[in-house]
């Protein structure tokens, strides 16, 4: 794990899913440490840097967010492909939780909801822009095999340091202490 | 059910002539001539041949032999003639003849049955070389089809109570235990257990409250009606042995507990009693002795899981069935907290020759371990079906091909279904594998009740297995965790096998998850749920393969559409969540 | 033994078949342990169990709703339900199943609109499946209101159905 | 006074009276066994299996919070085999109904959750069941959410065992199995609930909760019910 190449940083991606970011935002919340992460792999792709197609070749991707949407799914589909450890970060990406508690009633209820019955002007079902809705909203590796789950909601930022700094230096995530859902 | 709606008295039909030819009292009554009786008919009155019209037949064939004129015929009402597929079934003892799908189309006509009867020239066919009848051995069938199942006089007569009087009489209960020890009789509801020391703990408990005894009716198992046949055929033969064990046991109340699913057996049942405490078999100082035994029927409402001991006690005593965690078993502290002793109709009925004969008559019959006979129901894809009592340690293959007479042309035997729901399937290369509770059970599957459902190149193995894990899902009684839960997620698994989008992990899942609910569920319907999962990825591996590898079903059985948990919808239009893509790829 | 806990109360209407529930609580001696029984007499007489019926059964025999509910809706064999005028029961044992069970299932689902444990919705036929009715010789084997018919095919059944 | 048995739990030798169980041999001598069905003061039945340990000798796993202790039995309460079960258990919990713990009552302090934590349960690979279950929030003072509940039955036994009440019971069976208050009334319109609040206290999830209470608002932990006079030292 970590650089191919004798030299070469590693490259770290981030990916934002069916999720309300919260992820993202403890992530941030490693404070200075982000520095140090930074310092040690290039942040190739993510909410924080301005790159357009998931790149090809990258070592470790943090993905936060359920799988609900045909976009969702081509997405992490190709960030599998091009990525070596894939990274379930935060219970929608492991659990789908939040974004899975449609599942019981439907994506059709919701979606009339939404659209039809909650609609003060012109209600209608949109087809076109909005990705289309899956079935269902399912954890990542319900599509994709998951190297490393990391649970909560969202996870502590030293949870998130730990197993990025260890998976940066191509070591094994550590069994997380306290580590829990929600 | 209604009991008692029969016996209200008819008046005889016009035309009829008591005096001359017999009485007949009821219309369910038989017939029987005031003189000898040369030949009798005896009409099958168990519920197989009723459901084909038997009783119809019974009442007709009176009133035509009654105006035949022939004043040495009887017409009696007996119990199972075992070959259910030929029924209705009409025996002739005095002549030894079988008369098979009495006025059913195909089959032998009334006129042709009356004609033998009254005539010189027997019809029908011989009973004696058929190999049907001749590979079966009858301990516990002894007096089925020959017996009047609703006559205590008649099982009277055919020797029945004896052994009953010399227990009571001339043996102390310690004595009757002994000698069911000595038979080696074991439980024929499905585990096994020893009979004999199961009757000695509930006699060493102390039972300042009381004892029971408790017969086992509740036959769950689907492709099972072994018990229901004995209930119908010869009820007070369970009823001595009932008798026998509390005496053994030192119990003066008893249950029968027996499935709504069986009206005509409970109603039977019913009457026996009533007809055993008139005629001092049951009740008070039985047999002019001090022993006193009180019996009632309850009847399930339809939860197979009330057949595990301790969820049959719950629901005797009106509660849910669920079962409970043992010990203490039912034996130290069973209904109402005292020492109950739990056998099934078959074990009971097995007990009234082991005291009448001795126990050698039935150590001297089977195997070593497995002693005496098995009844079983005998049905599927096999040309005859029927309910046949066979030696412990026949082959397989004499059940399949001599007694059942084998598959019908151009099919091919595949396996043989033992145990019901916690049992297995059973492969043509183990067809010569002997019947006893061991070699059943290195086999994968059990010896069970006694349910034997032959299937051939038409059925599914993926299929059955999802079949018996349906079942085991929605009979779970819900109270442990791992059979609530693991049975459902089974089920799924199963089902997606059998729609063609199962993976090879989740092959690997289902067996996991197989072992961790044998292991770790409450009760014996848990821990056997993975049972046929179990055989059928032992025996037929690669019938599962080729669902999940090549998404074929080679039994073209499984519907194997692609639904459930098609992997991507459709792309274009929003998911409605209706149907196609319910669950993801990999799940 | 149980003790004895409860006694004749009023019954939740003059309806003379509330005799028939009583005779047979008298005659268990209104024991808790017969909740059962009188569960099976009074869906004998009415035909289901409504909550008067279950309230009227537990209040006389001492037990708790919630008990009386919890039984009640344990045993498949018990109805909360008013059922159809009519009673189509399918056989879903082994030997039935292996011989096209489910094909019957489907096309009374299929044809009447109704699942297992279902009535149609003019109240004329309620469906059910049973688990195995013994009849293993006939497979597969469908009651319709009481009399067995053997060996039937799906086009068979709706023809028996089409007569009701 | 029972007589005393003396076993060894985890290589550890412990006494214990004749009339204790395993789990309560184990927790008296601080060896850890994961419990949900269980509850101090309440009768015992065995349902969860997440307390089910080895016994030398015995081919099958026994739940020890039913399983006396015997003299000269050998417990081994973690192995891997055990550890894999436990996970599966609690697994399986969590797929059976439509468990959130971001958005539950109880995040932090219920058991399920530290249950998959103590066992480094960290994602689920069975699929989820999402079955459609009721909330039931008349009762004046508490909510019932069928989403949050496990089927434990601790509501059902504190209220008959201890209040006498019985309110609660389970209905139907197998997957169609739930909670049910009265005759399948709304809880607030019980005939029997004294609004105690008994079940409420005792669940071990957000199934049963206080209205007014937010998401994952500490609520103190509850080993056992205080007020119980403790015959069993279960």
């Amino acid at each position: 794990m970590g650089a191919d190449h004798a030299g070469a940083r590693p490259r770290l991606a981030t990916i934002w899913l069916d999720g309300c970011s919260g992820c993202h935002m403890s992530l941030l919340d490693m404070d200075e440490r982000l520095i140090e992460v930074l310092a040690r792999a290039d942040l190739v792709y993510g909410a924080l840097v301005d790159t357009k197609e998931f790149p090809e070749g990258v070592d470790v991707t943090l993905v936060e967010g359920a799988v609900s949407s045909q976009d969702d799914l081509r997405k992490i589909r190709q960030v599998r492909e091009r990525t070596k450890v894939l990274v379930a970060l935060g219970d929608c990406a492991v659990t789908s939780n939040v974004p899975g508690m449609r599942n019981p009633i439907g994506a059709r209820a919701v979606l009339e909801r939404a659209y039809l019955e909650n609609a003060t002007v012109n209600p209608k079902i949109p087809d076109q822009v909005v990705p289309a809705l899956l079935a269902e909203s399912l954890p990542v590796h319900a599509w994709v095999p998951v190297d490393v789950f990391v649970t909560g909601c969202p996870p502590s930022a030293d949870r998130i340091f730990e197993v990025v700094s260890s998976l940066l230096e191509g070591r094994s995530a550590p069994a997380g202490q306290e580590q829990r859902f929600g | 059910m209604t009991p008692g709606e029969d016996d209200a008295p008819v008046v005889p039909a016009a035309g009829r002539a008591p005096g001359s030819a017999g009485r007949v009292r009821r219309h369910t009554d038989p017939l029987v001539p005031e003189g000898p009786v040369r030949v009798s008919a005896n009409v099958c009155q168990a519920a197989g041949c009723m459901s084909m019209g038997s009783d119809r037949l019974f009442a007709d064939l009176k009133e035509d032999v009654v105006a035949s004129g022939a004043t040495d015929v009887a017409v009696r009402r007996v119990g199972c003639l075992g070959l259910c597929s030929a029924g209705p079934l009409v025996e002739v003892p005095e002549q030894g003849r079988l008369f098979e799908k009495v006025g059913a189309a195909g089959g032998t006509s009334l006129a042709e049955l009356l004609g033998s009867l009254t005539g010189e020239a027997p019809g029908g066919r011989e009973v004696a070389d058929d190999p049907f009848f001749a590979r079966q051995v009858k301990v516990v069938l002894e007096r089925s089809g020959k017996v009047d199942p609703e006559d205590v006089e008649d099982y009277v007569a055919s020797g029945g109570y004896e052994a009953l009087a010399k227990a009571v009489t001339m043996m102390s209960p310690d004595e009757v235990t002994d000698e069911v020890v000595r038979s080696g009789l074991r439980g024929r509801g499905g585990a096994g257990y020893p009979t004999g020391l199961k009757w000695r703990t509930v006699a060493k408990a102390p039972g300042e409250g009381g004892k029971y005894v408790v017969c086992n009716a509740d036959e769950g198992d689907p492709g099972a009606f072994m018990d229901r046949s004995v209930l119908e055929s010869c009820p007070q033969q369970v009823l001595e042995g009932m008798a026998i064990a509390a005496y053994a046991v030192g119990a003066s109340r008893g249950y029968v507990y027996a499935r709504a699913e069986y009206p005509l057996a409970v109603k039977r049942l019913q009457s026996a009693i009533r007809q055993a405490e008139a005629s001092g078999h049951l009740g008070r100082d039985i047999l002019g002795t001090r022993f006193e035994l009180h019996i009632e029927v309850r009847i399930g409402a339809g939860a197979f899981v009330c057949g595990e001991e301790t969820a049959l006690l719950a629901s005797i005593q009106g509660g849910r069935g669920t079962p409970r965690p043992r010990p203490p078993y039912p034996a130290s502290a069973g209904l109402w907290g005292c020492p109950t002793l739990i056998n099934n109709v078959e074990t009971f009925a097995n007990v009234p020759s082991v005291i009448s004969r001795g126990s050698g008559y039935l150590a001297g019959t089977g195997t070593e371990r497995s002693k005496g006979t098995k009844v079983f129901a005998l049905t599927g894809a096999v040309v005859r079906t029927g309910l046949i009592e066979v030696p412990m340690g026949l082959r397989l293959r004499d059940i399949v091909f001599d007694i059942g007479g084998g598959l019908a042309p151009g099919r091919r035997f595949k396996a043989v279904q033992t145990g019901g729901p916690s049992g297995g399937c059973i492969p043509e290369d183990l067809l010569d594998m002997s019947v006893d509770y061991e070699t059943l059970s290195q086999a994968g599957s059990i010896m069970g009740s006694g349910g034997m459902i032959v299937m051939d190149d038409t059925s599914c193995m993926v299929d059955v297995a999802r079949y018996f894990m349906d079942f085991c899902r929605e009979e779970s009684c819900g109270k442990c965790l791992p059979c609530r839960v693991g049975t459902q997620q089974m089920y799924r698994l199963l089902d997606r096998m059998c729609h063609g989008t199962a993976t090879m992990a989740q092959l690997e899942e289902l067996e996991g998850l197989a072992g961790m609910v044998r292991a770790t569920s409450l009760c014996g319907l848990g821990q056997g749920a993975p049972n046929p999962v179990f055989s059928t990825l032992r025996y037929f591996r690669d019938e599962y393969l080729a669902h999940v590898q090549d998404h074929r079903c080679p039994a073209g059985v499984c519907p194997m559409d692609g639904t459930p948990g098609a992997p991507v919808p459709p792309e274009g239009a929003l998911m409605a969540g209706t149907g196609a893509a319910s669950t993801g790829g990999a799940r | 033994m149980a003790p004895t806990t409860a006694a004749a109360r009023q019954a939740p209407s003059d309806d003379k078949r509330w005799r028939q529930v009583d005779v047979r609580m008298r005659r268990l001696g209104y024991r808790p342990d017969g909740l059962i029984e009188v569960l099976h007499t009074t869906q004998e007489v009415f035909g289901y169990l409504d909550d008067d019926a279950l309230r009227y059964v537990g209040e006389s025999l001492g037990v708790p709703p919630s008990t009386v509910y919890g039984v009640a809706t344990f045993y498949s064999h018990f109805s909360l339900k008013p059922q159809g005028r009519h009673t189509c029961v399918v056989c879903t044992g082994t030997a039935c199943y292996i011989n096209g069970a489910g094909q019957l299932l489907e096309e009374v689902g299929r044809r009447l609109g109704v699942a297992p444990g279902g009535t149609t919705a003019d109240g004329r036929i309620s469906v059910l499946k049973a688990r195995c009715l013994g009849a293993c010789s006939m497979a597969p084997a469908v009651v319709v209101d009481g009399e067995v018919h053997g060996k039937v095919r799906p086009d068979a059944l709706m023809a028996v159905l089409g007569t009701l | 006074m029972s007589e005393v048995r003396t076993l060894v739990i985890d290589g550890h030798d412990v006494a214990a009276t004749a009339d204790q169980t395993v789990l309560s041999a184990a927790r008296e001598n601080g060896i850890h066994i994961p419990t949900l069905c269980h509850l101090q003061g309440l009768s015992d039945i065995g349902a969860c299996r997440l307390c089910m340990v080895e016994l030398e000798g015995s081919p099958r796993l026994v739940a020890s919070c039913v399983t006396r202790v015997e003299e000269g039995m050998r417990v081994t309460t973690v192995s891997e085999r055990l550890n894999a079960y436990r996970r599966r258990v609690v697994e399986m919990f969590f797929l059976e109904r439509n468990h959130v713990c971001a958005v539950c009552v109880a995040n932090g302090s219920c058991e399920l959750q530290g249950a998959a934590r103590d066992l480094g349960l960290d994602h689920f690979e069975l699929a989820p069941l999402h079955p459609e279950v009721a909330v039931d929030a008349t009762h004046e003072r508490f909510v019932l959410d069928q989403n949050r509940c496990i089927l434990c039955s601790r509501c059902v036994r504190v209220c008959a065992e201890v209040e006498g009440a019985h309110t609660w019971d389970i209905q139907g069976r197998g997957a169609d199995a739930r909670l049910v208050s009265d005759l399948g009334t709304p809880w607030g319109s019980s005939t029997t609930c004294t609004s105690c609040g008994k079940c409420v206290q005792v669940c071990p999830t957000g199934a049963l909760f206080e209205k007014g209470r937010s998401v994952a608002e500490p609520k103190a932990r509850r080993p056992y019910l205080p007020y119980l006079v403790d015959h069993s030292r279960a």
